[in-house]
């Protein structure tokens, strides 16, 4: 992948947070009508540091500090976006988004439907998401599932540089509002759930390998990024190497798809898989119950049923809220992982 | 001041509930022409007396009175007459369709028709309202198609919005109406994001954004607030204080001991109080807020005191929580009647031509609703397809509604 | 039914809004601890009439109107608990909970939790929902499972009057917080999806037979609502009558389970019976995608895997916004739930 | 006023940026003893000057002046005095505990101590305070075990918190101190229900909330001062206005051209203006506030000016964002050196005390710490068990996560 398949040859290892701002640079370059704004990403570049220089770059009004208020972050984006602009907006945390719900559900969700399509909300809000990093209950949420219950939403979480700027760059111009999850445990590098090991850099990944210009990961297409034939695993984000870490622990051969679009879904490699394997796990960070995993399972058991050679697992993070000094034992590592794909296997 | 004293908790209440006469004093009128009319670029504290004040220009008598008597060709005054008139005459014909069941639910502007209209005259094309739906005068100022408008009421197969919205909830673009949301509040944070995106692209089209009073208590007004402030974003912020959200009176929305203007104040937003029911107040506040707007000095916060003479809606009764009777003791009257009178007084306006122009709209209306409903309605089955109910949601049918499109069988 | 358990023998036939009327009625008499308060709810009686009176005798200061502010609302009761209310809050329309997400989700749900017990929430917040109204995008939502998958969150919803009342005082009484939902198409007599019917009253139902006094329905026991052998149905609401509809048109002997508490659920009753009939139909009025109904198929399959002769099948409202217009295309009705017994037993 | 010139959009900035001097004349100060004191029982709006204006009691000479110098007993000052340096102590130590990594995460209060301290001796046993992160002044002021806060720091297997929380996340019920939520602004609206009960059952106890000038950007804090309107809820609104919310300048939250204790006044709140690092004013201020809200005569929204002098957090640099040596230009000062000299000025103290006084309390934190580091911490992994993580999410373990706990193995 480290080529560029819209024949921009030039790349160079990124991070997931250089890819990030490399999509935003892209993008606010390519078109006028793209701004970019959060709480202290102006002058300050985001306490993730995902927009730094860009306000040096394109100007105050095309990149600036807002007052600390989601709901009128997402609030003056729809207005923006009805005006014709393409906000791209960062919530500084995903466990701060709900202070913006009303604005996302009931407003930029549902604005082209209720008029017609007279006007439209093509916004792409940010949020970094899950946990491992001792964030405690409000910095490590993934609160994805209350996303892909609201109709008229896109979900996307990538896992790796190259998804990241490809992903982002179709979520900005696309013109559905897009909720963009950033797994920022995977921000600086590939974790695979083994904290007590050094931290890989993104510069040993292949998919880090990522083109400087512009380019697109389509949205609603999954990535089968190891295949397999035992067992099939639907994960995203983080989740990807905790679950490639437990197929090379437990020698247990997994396909892992990486979803990347959560929804809409690309059900049809999840299918397609599922019926080769008869046998299905799914990986998440979030909390178990109503979590996005529960849709996985009862959408591959609508379709794969009678391909199906035992239940569907669930490895998720537990229904408690994410501890601080318990981090490691709420966190799905991969001895979880590895003990669902044998449970999956057993029968 | 005794500590050992137990604490009580307030809970405001109206100057009148039914079968009594209402205290309007709590109002704190100023007398038509006595408010300041400060420069237009004025810094926002010093609007902090009009805050508590009330602009009115019109007095007892038709008179147009003070600083805030504005520059207005008669022309343009009577074309807002007719269009207070026309919203009255929609209101109430569309009133009627509802009690015969022809509309699933209607929402009048009885008494606050002149603040939509005269202040969508002070606008420019292009500017962008975000209503509540309260706001069909602005629509009847900008001469909307009236079938448009019917066939959306009747949810039928020419309605606009496909079916999918409650009547009256009107998205009309090209005439300048951002889509009506269910969700009160939410949109003046919207008009303030418009007015920013305008200003980031050097444009010179302003916002207006429209809130009640009690949609004030909702936290987006103070996004609103917060964001028009920072950037001042060209925009104007209309609260409408009718007095009342649904059965609450407006204490209970913080109106108590304060107005709604004082808010902007401390925001530091310019901030005015009209009489709403003055259509020539509610034209210069409007023009001097649209101004200051348009020329880089900020958003402005306009409260309009006006009074909802109508139920809430088609399924409320007020006479359940404040006097039967309590619009005609409102002390700033009918805008229609008190715009009469001025037009007259000024020989731009008579009685004749008043019933004439009645007759004529009422013609006009009963002639669009006649074509409307020829396109059925919802009691009737007349709808958008069923397979309508799926697009829209994104831009392109994503597999999982066709599924389910396929499912239904449509 | 018409008995109560507790020895309180004087029952009157009640609607919903009575039923729940009662329940308040009987808290704010027991203990003066409780308060009621709303947009509306005070002088007025609410705008579905659920207070009506009890301003008048419990005096203002323990019902009153509130600002139009669902998040202020939320808030102030999460503090008056801290001091020892045990508040009961309407929100005026299920679909206007949003603007107090983040108190719900971010306080309430969590405070005991991150006090480690030192402060908790009893609040109970009351909340019409469903369609079948003419009520369009906004006054139509059934956002159950926005609320199942919080931790630290009940989600309850009674489907007649005597549970109503039952589950209300219990909620009530419950130290923790409480996501009350009404079923508003309900709230004058069940509803079986035929709109072209003429409306049935309560009075004619046997559940409307509600005791007077004070009495609870426990929460987390589903109840058997009709007992069959064909399928298993798992539903809430205004759909246990939709469902049942579909059983006496179709035929087809469904055992219908009303599970009344959404989360925390009574999973035995749901097992017991899928492995009785080792099919399943999941019937809810809320969207499809990541609706509870995801979560109820991915917990039979996880735990009835082997008794399963086929597919669980989902019957929901569609993935688009509650339309108006289209209203009856939109309802899960008794065809469709009637289908989808039938596909059940295809196989 | 030409339309046809662009609009533009205005993104506030500080006065000084890394490697320039900050120009602080934005802040407006009033010369101590200056500004009036209105009687407990005012109207909001008589409180309208006091928003903009400055309280001010001790003077460059530390001499307490003017209508606002409150009655203390020199020794309760002279506790506040060994608050306010344990409270400086206790976050130079934790913040070094943090960079040796015996703890996770910490943010300390530095330059703010007055704030905390001189409130909660003006409060009541029994009156409860909603705080923000960074009123760990409070606690001091309330002299809570030191081993159970570090414990908590510490993550250890004493937390009280039982490892759930972030560090300074501390929930002291009986200090009066409510749990603090990660998630800014939620706690003020909370601390107004909290009074709303406390009137409701006809007690004698009051709330104050607290909140930073950031968050007051968020929507809660409108429904806080909505509700505590309202209601005449009896609570203090404590905005602590430190001039910066992580990078962004206090601007950038709307404190542009005008103050945040404007806001109040525009919502009817009776609203002060208070230099937050002179602990004579704090006091008078909290007690005038208090007072009010005791008696019945509804809640007071209090800006302290100060100055956030250290960095947000541990995971925060702001030579990034300001001016390096910033606080030394501050005007306000020091809190700690302000009340030294007026103590020394009236015979209270001496530098001799003062030294005393600081090894005796280094000599008390060490204590503590070494207790508390003797119980564990997140480091070396003494921390309460895996099985707790399931505890308090319920009152009752529901079946689903006594399920969990089992499928964990603990
Ligand atoms: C978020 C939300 N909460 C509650 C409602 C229900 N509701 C609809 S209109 C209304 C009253 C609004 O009063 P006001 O803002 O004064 O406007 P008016 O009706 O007087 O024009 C209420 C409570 C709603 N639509 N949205
Ligand atoms: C809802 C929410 N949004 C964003 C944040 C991230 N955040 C934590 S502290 C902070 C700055 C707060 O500044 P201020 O209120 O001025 O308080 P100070 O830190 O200066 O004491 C921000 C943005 C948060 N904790 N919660
Ligand atoms: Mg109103
Ligand atoms: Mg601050």
């Amino acid at each position: 992948m480290g080529a560029d398949k819209n024949g921009n040859s030039r790349s160079t290892p990124m991070t997931m947070i250089q890819a990030l701002r490399s999509a935003m640079d892209v993008m606010l370059e390519r078109d006028a009508n793209v701004v970019v704004f959060g709480e202290d990403v102006g002058y300050f570049g985001g306490v993730f540091r995902c927009t730094e220089g860009l306000q040096q770059k394109y100007g105050k009004s095309r990149v600036f500090d807002t007052p600390i208020s989601e709901g009128g972050i997402v609030g003056a984006a729809v207005g923006m976006g009805a005006y014709g602009l393409r906000p791209v907006v960062e919530i500084q945390f995903a466990d701060y988004f709900y202070p913006a719900s009303d604005q996302i559900v009931s407003e930029a969700a549902r604005l082209r439907y209720r008029s017609a399509g007279e006007f439209i909300a093509p916004i792409t809000i940010r949020m970094p998401c899950g946990g491992g990093i001792y964030g405690g209950q409000t910095h490590s949420q993934s609160p994805e599932a209350l996303f892909t219950h609201v109709c008229g939403l896109r979900t996307v979480m990538p896992s790796n540089p190259y998804d990241a700027k490809g992903l982002l760059i179709a979520s900005i111009e696309n013109d559905d509002p897009v909720i963009f999850l950033e797994p920022k445990r995977i921000y600086n590098g590939p974790f695979d759930g083994h904290h007590d090991k050094p931290m890989v850099p993104w510069s040993k990944h292949p998919f880090s390998e990522v083109p400087e210009g512009y380019y697109t990961v389509p949205l609603e297409s999954a990535a089968v990024y190891r295949p397999g034939a035992a067992v099939t695993v639907l994960t995203y984000g983080t989740m990807v190497y905790v679950s490639e870490a437990a197929a090379r622990e437990s020698g247990i051969d997994a396909e892992i798809i990486d979803l990347r679009s959560l929804w809409p879904l690309d059900l049809e490699t999840i299918v397609n898989s599922v019926k080769k394997t008869g046998r299905c796990v799914v990986v998440h960070e979030a909390t178990r119950t109503s979590g996005f995993g529960a849709e996985l399972a009862a959408l591959v058991q609508e379709h794969c049923f009678y391909h199906l050679e035992a239940p569907i697992e669930r490895v998720t993070g537990w229904d408690t809220p994410y501890p601080h000094a318990q981090e490691w034992a709420y966190f799905p590592g991969p001895d979880r992982v590895s003990a669902a794909y044998r449970r999956a296997l057993e029968t | 001041m005794s500590h050992d004293e137990p604490l009580r908790l307030h809970i405001p209440e109206p100057t009148g509930r039914p079968g009594q006469h209402t205290d309007f004093s709590y109002l704190h009128l100023s007398p038509a022409g006595e408010v300041q009319r400060p420069a237009v670029d004025c810094q926002p504290a010093e609007t902090s007396d009009l805050a508590f004040a009330l602009i009115r220009v019109l007095d007892d008598d038709g008179r147009a009175l003070g600083p805030w008597a504005p520059q207005i060709a008669p022309e343009r005054v009577r074309a807002g007459m007719r269009a207070m008139m026309k919203t009255r005459i929609f209101d109430a014909r569309m009133m009627i369709a509802q009690r015969q069941k022809k509309i699933s639910f209607y929402m009048t502007s009885l008494g606050e028709e002149a603040i939509g209209t005269a202040h969508a005259l002070a606008l420019e094309e292009g500017d962008m309202c975000f209503p509540t739906y309260r706001q069909e005068s602005l629509l009847m100022a900008r001469e909307v198609p009236l079938v448009d408008l019917i066939c959306q009421l009747l949810s039928n197969e020419r309605d606009p919005l496909k079916g999918r919205q409650l009547p009256v909830m009107y998205s009309v673009r090209k005439a300048g109406f951002f889509s009506i949301s269910g969700n009160l509040a939410t949109q003046v944070i919207q008009a303030v994001g418009w007015g920013m995106a305008s200003a980031i692209k050097g444009d010179t089209k302003i916002a207006s954004g429209w809130i009640g009073d009690g949609a004030t208590a909702e936290a987006d007004f103070h996004n609103a607030l917060v964001f028009a402030h920072v950037y001042q974003a060209p925009v104007i912020i209309n609260v409408v204080n009718n007095q009342w959200a649904i059965s609450t009176f407006q204490a209970i929305a913080g109106g108590e001991g304060t107005t709604f203007a004082a808010r902007g104040v401390g925001s530091g937003i310019a901030s005015l109080r009209v009489d709403g029911n003055d259509f020539l107040a509610v034209y210069a506040a409007s023009r001097w807020a649209a101004e200051r707007a348009r020329s880089n000095l900020g958003p402005t916060l306009i409260e309009w005191v006006t009074y909802r003479a109508g139920a809430h809606s088609t399924s409320d009764d007020p006479s359940k929580y404040r006097p039967a009777d309590d619009w005609a003791h409102f002390p700033l009257g009918d805008p229609i009647a008190r715009l009469k009178q001025h037009l007259i007084g000024i020989g731009a306006w008579s009685e004749k031509e008043h019933e004439d122009t009645q007759k004529q709209l009422e013609a006009e209306l009963a002639a669009a609703q006649k074509e409307a409903e020829s396109y059925g309605s919802l009691a009737d089955g007349h709808v958008h397809s069923a397979a309508s109910m799926f697009e829209d949601v994104y831009k392109d049918m994503p597999e999982h509604l066709r599924r389910q499109r396929q499912q239904l069988g449509v």
